[in-house]
């Protein structure tokens, strides 16, 4: 991998930056692979580089229907956290964060990781409560969690507005969490996966599988046909559609998830902020547009945009908590086909049907997990078994009736 | 945002209305397996394309009613009383 | 309580009214249309007392002569033999009139329903979404609405329409 | 004061009323009808900001929405706001406008260094460098230098609000095409809505002399405007945006035409759903790439013009054209005849319409034929134009700016918005309308009828293949053709890769003069056709709007409703204190200080009698022969045989076996029942039933009223409860043989107020739930509280019936029970087993995991040590440090007056079977130990609750 450093930035400006090379090959879409993995969004990705960096499984293609990281991964509000509630959850995204501290250098890529703190607002004694709740849990789980004080608040956020409609009355930081930049993870997971000889192929959707009794034996796409060893769907919001294409009805509603920035001023925000009281969340970024967003609009979609009324919600919410930040203009809104589960909990491992293995249900809250899902998806199948850290995110979980409610426990799950 | 016909009361905004999830899910009888259950308590269609649904005018009339709606394109079909047959796909 | 913005919208509570609410079987619901001649969708019909079309088997029914329990009985007597229930709701609903020229354009600040009068002509009766909560906007006369809410928003919804009048009238001038 | 670059006369402006206004300090004067930017063109500004990355100089480019570089920091009365587009802003009598983006001046700008040392800094640089030792270490100054413009130090007086509109057809843009659009719909008597976000009505007929229907464009203009006036069924707003365009024809306009005054500023955000919609919305004229494109002096040739025609303001003294196409031509002929001297027209093209050129000779503009534009030069500002002839000769010609037009390109934002799909049209060079779903028409230039009747003839758009000086594709960006062609180097080749690498078109003003031009070097650069290469998704805004608009009234109190207590002020007269409890505001206590009140007024209820407003409980009432059926299949617990006139207590599940809510329910009659709900879940519940009712089991006969708001519960509870009540005139016998615990009644007050009564207990005491109409809950309270005077009754709120109900070991949905908790697990075993029928949430109690034995169950735990205390989202721990592991959590925790001790209820691992074991307390590193005993703290056996 050519390697990129302030040396390497000099000398090739000296030479008019005409000799950088390409971040990653568009190979030709082989006949076979020993794995293929349909999506090239965060996921997809690292997976695919971690199947051959850790387990040497090179001859694996990802194929992405349209640009890689042109998905979820390439419009999510970067929040970067591993403050959950349940032990299991917390050591699968605390092992994410830990990854995502040294990935910047692991992939020899600045993915921008800005450890600022994620604080999360209470509105009530009850609201406190179960922050408190929460907090403890993470601390137990072995994972930095602290409870504040509207005046810890207040000097956190000098903007804020502590006797709102909905009053704070306190909240927990978890300072190791924050943001990262979202195309960065994808092009630098792409770049590293290019260089272990991982073909990403571009424009190619997955329309189907070849299965014979009970096993998948590849996938048909819009490039042609493709034999593969093993495949797994990381496609999010389209992981039903997938799923159904191999005969799998999935615990899983896809909607549009929305997002928005202001136009950039200089900083005035320097902490991560959410709230799932009033279900907003924000922060600034580092080119200094105000990001923000909330629910999602509350109905099946697949169209890659979002309404008018979540934006209102968003809006109003934000300016209930940073009042002076009503004067500034709101300069664009998007959205993102999210794949939700009833426990917003995601969907990782192996699959009633043979060779087929499946990352999805990340829902709202995937973006922080690309490393870790990718790490214990490779190992899972490289090894045919799921990774311990993944134990209980199976598909099972719901015939067994053994959820794993994060939403329930901690709100907002982004 | 969504404009929707309810049968009652006619086209009203998005936000006068609660999505219900899927139409026309049977509910099967407690001496069915997990399996069948967990399918009936936690499966969805979740059909990109033309998905039968349930909404309900819960800032109107309060009557819950199906959308045949495309997901790909929030275009609505039909809208139909609870009870009613589902229009046939292919119209 | 009576609310003067400019002259062109005045808000006033409307009290006294006795309000029963009635609710009916969905399997006889013809005949008990029939017999108590109960208003079409989206109408308001008879005239002591009025019946309110809230959903195809809710109607309020609204007088401001005799009791709710005058009322009700005369309902039970009407719909013998026909599933409903019919019971006192004067004290659960708070009712509202707004009047004036800005009328209209004062609840169109908080509501999309089509408020253009060939639209929503005088006896129109729907029940929607206003200022974030339910509520039952009646067309009692041209620029005469009366609004229905549940009693624990009437606070909320008269600063609602005291603070939309307000910021509109200094917009239209 | 002086305007040096006015011309004598011509122009809408209105010369006899001066306006006076700053820029940076320096007083300057412009007129009524001016814009800011036109004002600071009379006055000769050039340099008006600093660009975004490399803090280059800014000169105003256009004259409307696409302005890339007259952004500036105004203040019109609502504050410093910064990223002010001086083409939108009207100017207004003081008007004070600052640079931004330069330190420490506009002038002398130090961060000019990162321009001088650019190719250090070529797109995506930052993926390259600052890994080590991590990002957040540059972070801070990364960040300080990003950023336009800062937050306003105070906030304004601006008011906004939203309003909803319907019409038959909604034009947007009033130039020809759409003045003509909506003079049809308004003969066809439509309903009509035409929105204009210039503050006058016109487009092109302000600045275009050209003909129009054989009349002159001012005339046709005022007979168009005259006719739409006359016509009721047609309204017109003005200084109004449409900025989105959703499903259903929906479209949101941001409505500026009050925002300007100084006093009550106000911005409305409309939404308009429209049967049709017709954009008519023109075209925005692109730039062309040559070295040194973003000089300060270097305009749009369409821009000149409008300046020249409408505001009566030369954009230089001496100029020369750079052109691809004819329009621009009759843009820069016409300039002469405002006193500006055009040095030459320089067109790229080799073929030229005769007649364009001898309209030019005779204006004594030399022309240039098949030239090439080399580089401008100057430094802060334009001073010289290089390039070379149809000869290949190297010219140069002095100027002191340039009138650069590469052809125009349809304002299409809102129909991508819609969902119509575009076309990439060769003949014009650009992409217009195809096809849309949604019901839209587009007319005009927006439609890529830019020249009626002429033709329109447009020269290849390309870059200039000198390499002196950069070629600027995103002037607010910094975005040059060198960053493009890295990109595609480094194999970011997709129009969506592109964007997101060099950031081209995701500046304020999403891309408006970039997208075109980045689009075409792409396509060059890959050889790939331009159609192919496609366009960047279009989204609203398609101008940025103010968030204080989005978010209308919904400020303060009105941001969410609040429900309030039909006693709300007698609770308030008597020192309430209130809280927001499920929306509700209730008393959480009465007094000053908290922790005294709730411990008093627990205290109060155990020893004498205490008074609590209960109103907010949910009541729904439930008749017909099915019933008893409904309800028995909605709870756990059995419906079918309680008595008429008994109370029984019941939970609801989901179907996933998760409590969802309790309460008690009344049989009022044989097939007559009466459904509590927990206050906060009120509607909820209803809304619950009733899909229960109409979407699965409608077959059962029976209608469904809630009466929430129409009862008040006023709660007696204590000792004193009896007595105190016994003194209304016109209760029941209230004694314990004639009315047990668990009983209903109901009736009338002497006085005829009808009333209902349930002595049902949740603090543990002698308990009463008394419900008149709440139009008289006043006047109930105000009696009970004086009757009971003589038994020193009190009022107690929300936080001291916690504790009571906590001290009887009450379970309360929400706090004690979670997103995974079963009736099993708060000890409902029995009731399950007993149940004979089917019930919602019943089968899936039978799965292994809901029966597990180490699950999270529902104990009682107290305190050892008396001092001690402990609160809830504390956690029970096993192990020490790494070890230390959660067992499960304290859902309800308080030191109780009554007992004098800590005491709690928490969700344990195989709780049930724990009882009297020792267990550990953690929060936030603090341990304390505690002991697991029955969750009933407090008169086990019910006595005081039944006598
Ligand atoms: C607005 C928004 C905000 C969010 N905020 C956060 C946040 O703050 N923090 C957080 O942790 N998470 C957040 N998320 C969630 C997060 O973005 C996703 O969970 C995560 O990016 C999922 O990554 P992925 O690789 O699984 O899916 P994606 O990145 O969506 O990649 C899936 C890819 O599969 C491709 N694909 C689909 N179908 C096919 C097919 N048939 N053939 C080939 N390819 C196909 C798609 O084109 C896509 O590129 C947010 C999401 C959205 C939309
Ligand atoms: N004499 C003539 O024959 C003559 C003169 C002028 C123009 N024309 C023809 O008319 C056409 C140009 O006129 P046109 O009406 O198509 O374009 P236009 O530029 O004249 O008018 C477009 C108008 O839409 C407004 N607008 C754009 N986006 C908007 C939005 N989102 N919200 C609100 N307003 C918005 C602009 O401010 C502008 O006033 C061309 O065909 C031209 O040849 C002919
Ligand atoms: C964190 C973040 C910041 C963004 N900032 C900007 C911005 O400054 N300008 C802009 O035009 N778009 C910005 N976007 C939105 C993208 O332009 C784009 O809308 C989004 O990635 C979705 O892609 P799409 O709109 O092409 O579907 C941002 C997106 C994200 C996730
Ligand atoms: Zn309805």
């Amino acid at each position: 991998m050519k390697g990129y450093s302030a040396f390497s930035l000099v000398g090739h400006a000296l030479r008019g930056h005409r000799h950088w090379k390409p971040l990653w090959r568009n190979p030709k879409l082989k006949k076979s692979y020993d794995v293929v993995i349909i999506g090239a969004g965060g996921h997809g990705l690292s997976t695919a580089y971690y199947l051959a960096k850790k387990h040497g499984v090179r001859n694996v293609a990802v194929l992405e229907k349209g640009f890689l990281g042109g998905g979820n991964t390439g419009r999510n509000t970067q929040v970067t956290r591993s403050n959950y509630f349940w032990p299991q959850s917390a050591a699968f995204f605390d092992h994410s964060l830990k990854l995502y501290e040294k990935l910047g250098l692991d992939l020899n890529f600045n993915i921008m990781l800005s450890q600022r703190g994620v604080l999360t607002l209470a509105h009530s004694d009850h609201d406190l409560e179960s922050l408190r709740r929460r907090a403890n849990a993470i601390r137990i789980n072995g994972i930095d969690s602290e409870l504040l004080t509207p005046d810890d608040i207040k000097e956190l956020v000098p903007l804020i507005n502590l006797d709102a409609r909905y009053p704070i009355h306190g909240g927990f930081i978890q300072r190791r969490a924050g943001i990262s930049r979202h195309d960065a993870v994808a092009w630098g997971f792409a770049r590293a996966a290019d260089t272990h000889g991982v073909n990403i192929i571009q424009q190619c959707e997955v329309t189907g599988f070849d299965i014979a009794d009970g096993k998948i034996r590849g996938v048909r796409t819009t490039l042609g046909d493709v034999a593969a060893g093993k495949v797994c769907i990381a496609v999010a919001g389209n992981t039903s559609v997938l799923a159904a294409m191999a005969g799998l009805r999935m615990p899983i509603t896809s909607m549009a998830l929305q997002a928005m920035v202001s136009e950039p001023v200089k900083p005035c925000l320097d902490t991560m902020l959410t709230s799932s009281a009033i279900h907003m969340y924000v922060s600034q970024s580092d080119r200094g547009e105000i990001v923000l967003g909330g629910r999602a609009d509350a109905y099946t979609s697949y169209a890659q945009r979002g309404g008018i009324p979540t934006v209102e919600e968003n809006v109003a919410a934000l300016l209930e908590l940073i009042p002076a930040f009503g004067s500034l203009r709101l300069m664009r809104q998007w959205a993102g086909i999210t794949d939700i589960t009833p426990d917003t909990t995601p969907i990782m491992g192996k699959t009633p049907m043979r060779n087929l293995y499946i990352t999805g249900g990340w829902g709202t809250g995937g973006y922080k997990a690309i490393p870790a899902g990718g790490d214990t998806m490779a190992y899972t199948i490289a090894n045919d078994e799921p990774h311990m850290l993944i134990a209980d995110f199976g598909l099972e979980r719901f015939e067994r009736g053994a959820l794993i409610d994060e939403g329930g426990a901690s709100g907002v799950a982004h | 945002m969504l404009r929707i016909a309810c049968p009652y009361c006619g086209t009203r905004d998005e936000v006068e209305f609660h999505w219900g999830g899927d139409a026309h899910v049977a509910r099967p009888g407690p001496e069915v397996g997990d399996a069948e259950w967990s399918d009936y308590v936690f499966s969805r269609e979740n059909t990109k394309g033309v998905q039968l649904e349930r909404w309900c005018h819960v800032f109107g009339c309060g009557q819950w009613f199906n959308v045949a709606r495309n997901t790909l394109t929030h275009e609505i079909h039909a809208v139909y009383r609870m009870g009613d047959a589902a229009p046939d796909p292919d119209r | 309580m009576a609310d003067q913005i400019g002259s062109d919208v005045r808000i006033d509570r409307v009290t006294g009214l006795s309000i029963v609410s009635l609710k009916v079987s969905r399997n006889q619901l013809d005949s008990a249309r029939k017999t108590l001649q109960l208003a079409k969708p989206l109408e308001v019909a008879g005239d002591d007392p009025r019946s309110l079309w809230l959903g195809p088997d809710r109607w309020l029914l609204v007088s401001d002569t005799v009791t709710a329990d005058t009322v009700i009985v005369s309902c039970t007597r009407g719909l013998a033999g026909i599933l409903h229930n019919a019971v006192d709701y004067s004290s659960g609903l708070a009712v509202l009139r707004v009047a004036g020229r800005r009328a209209p354009l004062l609840l169109a600040t908080g509501t999309g329903i089509d408020l253009r009068p060939a639209r929503f002509p005088a006896g129109t009766c729907c029940r929607t979404r206003l200022g974030q909560v339910a509520t039952v906007i009646v067309s009692e006369a041209p620029d005469v609405f009366d609004l229905y809410v549940d009693r624990s928003y009437e606070t909320y919804l008269t600063d609602w329409l005291a603070e939309s009048a307000s910021i509109y009238t200094s917009y239209a001038g | 004061m002086s305007q040096p670059f006015r011309t004598a006369q011509g122009g809408r402006i209105e010369r006899s009323k001066p306006l006076l206004f700053t820029f940076n300090g320096e007083p300057m004067q412009g007129y009524a009808g001016d814009t800011l930017a036109s004002a600071m063109l009379a006055n000769g500004v050039r340099t008006v900001s600093r660009s975004f990355k490399f803090h280059r100089p800014r000169g105003i480019v256009s004259a409307g929405v696409e302005e890339s570089g007259g952004l500036l920091a105004a203040d019109y009365g609502c504050g410093l706001l910064p990223i002010v587009r001086a083409t939108q802003l009207p100017l207004v009598d003081g008007v004070r406008a600052e640079s931004q983006n330069c330190f420490p001046s506009l002038n002398f700008d130090l961060l000019r260094i990162l321009d001088y040392t650019r190719s250090l800094w070529p797109a995506g640089f930052y993926n390259k460098v600052f890994k080590w030792p991590n990002w957040h270490a540059f972070e801070w100054a990364v960040r300080r230098t990003a950023g336009l413009g800062r937050l306003p130090e105070r906030i304004g007086p601006l008011r906004c609000c939203h309003m909803n509109a319907h019409c038959d057809v909604l034009v947007v843009g009033a130039g020809p095409a759409g003045l003509a659009a909506a003079l049809d719909a308004a003969r066809a008597g439509d309903d009509v809505l035409l929105v204009e976000q210039d503050r006058e009505p016109g487009g092109s007929l302000l600045h275009d002399p050209a003909e129009i229907d054989g009349q002159k464009p001012a005339d046709w203009l005022r007979n168009a405007v005259d006719a739409l006036q006359c016509s009721p069924n047609v309204s017109v707003m003005l200084s109004a945006t449409a900025v989105g365009y959703y499903d259903c024809n929906v479209l949101t306009i941001h409505d500026r035409s009050a925002a300007y005054r100084r006093d009550e500023p106000v911005e409305v955000f409309w939404k308009v759903r429209a049967e049709r919609v017709v954009l008519a919305t023109g075209a925005i004229e692109q730039p062309l790439m040559f070295g040194n494109n973003d000089l300060p002096g270097i305009m749009l040739a369409g821009a000149m013009r409008q300046y020249a025609a409408r505001y009566g303001v030369r954009c230089g003294q001496r100029i020369v054209g750079i052109v691809n196409n004819d329009l621009a031509w009759q843009s820069i002929t016409a300039l002469p005849a405002a006193g500006i001297e055009v040095a030459a027209i320089i067109d790229t093209r080799d073929s030229i319409d005769d007649a364009l050129i001898d309209v030019a000779r005779q204006a004594g503009i030399d022309v240039y034929p098949g030239s090439v534009p080399i580089a401008a030069g100057g430094s802060r500002a334009v001073r010289k134009l290089q390039f070379r002839d149809a000869q290949k000769h190297p010219r140069t010609i002095e100027c002191d700016a340039i009138a650069m037009s590469g052809g125009m390109s349809p304002t299409i934002h809102l129909y991508s918005q819609a969902g119509g799909r575009l076309r990439y049209d060769e003949a014009l060079a650009c992409f217009v309308p195809q096809h849309c779903r949604q019901s839209v028409a587009v007319v005009g230039a927006a439609n890529g009828e830019f020249a009626v009747p002429q033709t329109y003839n447009i020269g290849l758009r390309k870059p200039s293949p000198a390499k002196t000086g950069c070629q600027w594709i995103d002037f607010l960006h910094d975005v040059t053709a060198s960053d493009i062609e890295l990109a595609c180097r480094e194999n970011l080749r997709s129009v969506e890769h592109i964007k997101r690498y060099t950031t081209t078109g995701m500046a304020v003003d999403q891309g408006k003069t970039s997208n075109l031009n980045a689009l075409t070097l792409l396509g060059d650069l890959t050889g790939r056709h331009v159609g192919d290469v496609g366009t960047t998704t279009f989204r609203p805004m398609f101008m940025p709007v103010t968030m204080a608009a989005i978010a209308g009234i919904r400020r303060g109190d009105l941001y969410a409703p609040a429900k309030r207590l039909p006693a709300h002020d007698w609770h308030a007269a008597r020192g309430a204190e209130f809280e927001d409890y499920g929306g509700w505001d209730r008393p959480a206590y009465y007094g000053e200080d908290r922790d005294a009140c709730i411990r008093r007024e627990t205290l109060l209820v155990r020893e004498s009698v205490g008074l609590f407003d209960a109103s907010p409980l949910g009541k729904i009432e439930v008749k017909g022969p099915d019933a008893a059926e409904f309800l028995n299949r909605i709870y756990v617990n059995t419906v079918a045989t309680l008595e008429q006139g008994r109370v029984r207590y019941g939970l609801m599940l989901d179907e996933n076996g998760i409590i969802i809510d309790d309460g008690v329910f009344v049989r009022l009659a044989e097939d007559h029942f009466l459904v509590n709900t927990t206050s906060g879940h009120a509607d909820r519940i209803t809304a619950w039933l009733e899909e229960w009712h109409q979407c699965e089991w409608s077959d059962l006969d029976l209608v469904m009223n809630p009466v929430t708001s129409q009862w008040a519960v006023v709660t007696v509870a204590g000792p004193g409860a009896r007595d105190v009540l016994s003194t209304l005139p016109g209760l029941i016998d209230l004694s314990t043989d004639r009315f047990a615990h668990m009983r209903f009644a109901s009736g009338a007050f002497d006085d005829g107020t009808p009333y209902r009564i349930q002595r049902v207990s949740f603090t543990g005491e002698q308990s009463y739930e008394l419900s008149v109409p709440a139009g008289f809950a006043t006047e109930y309270f105000e009696r009970i509280w004086q009757a009971g005077k003589a038994h020193g009754i009190g009022l107690f709120g929300a936080e001291s019936l916690m504790i009571l109900r906590l001290e009887k070991g009450f379970l309360h949905v929400g706090t004690d029970t979670d997103g995974s908790t079963n009736p099993l697990d708060v000890g409902f075993g029995r009731v399950v087993a007993n149940k004979r029928t089917d019930f919602v949430g019943a089968r899936s109690l039978q799965r292994d995991n809901d029966r597990r034995a180490d699950r999270r169950q529902l104990i009682g735990f107290e305190l050892g040590n008396a001092r001690e205390t402990v609160l809830a989202g504390a956690h029970v721990v096993t192990g020490r440090g790494a070890a230390r592991r959660s067992e499960g959590f304290v859902t309800s925790a308080c030191r109780s007056p009554t007992l004098g001790k800590t005491i709690g209820l928490a969700l344990l691992e195989r709780g049930h079977e724990r009882n009297g074991e020792e267990i550990e307390l953690f929060d936030q590193d603090r341990v304390v130990s505690a002991r697991i005993v029955d969750a009933c703290f407090y008169d086990p056996d019910g006595e005081r609750m039944r006598g």
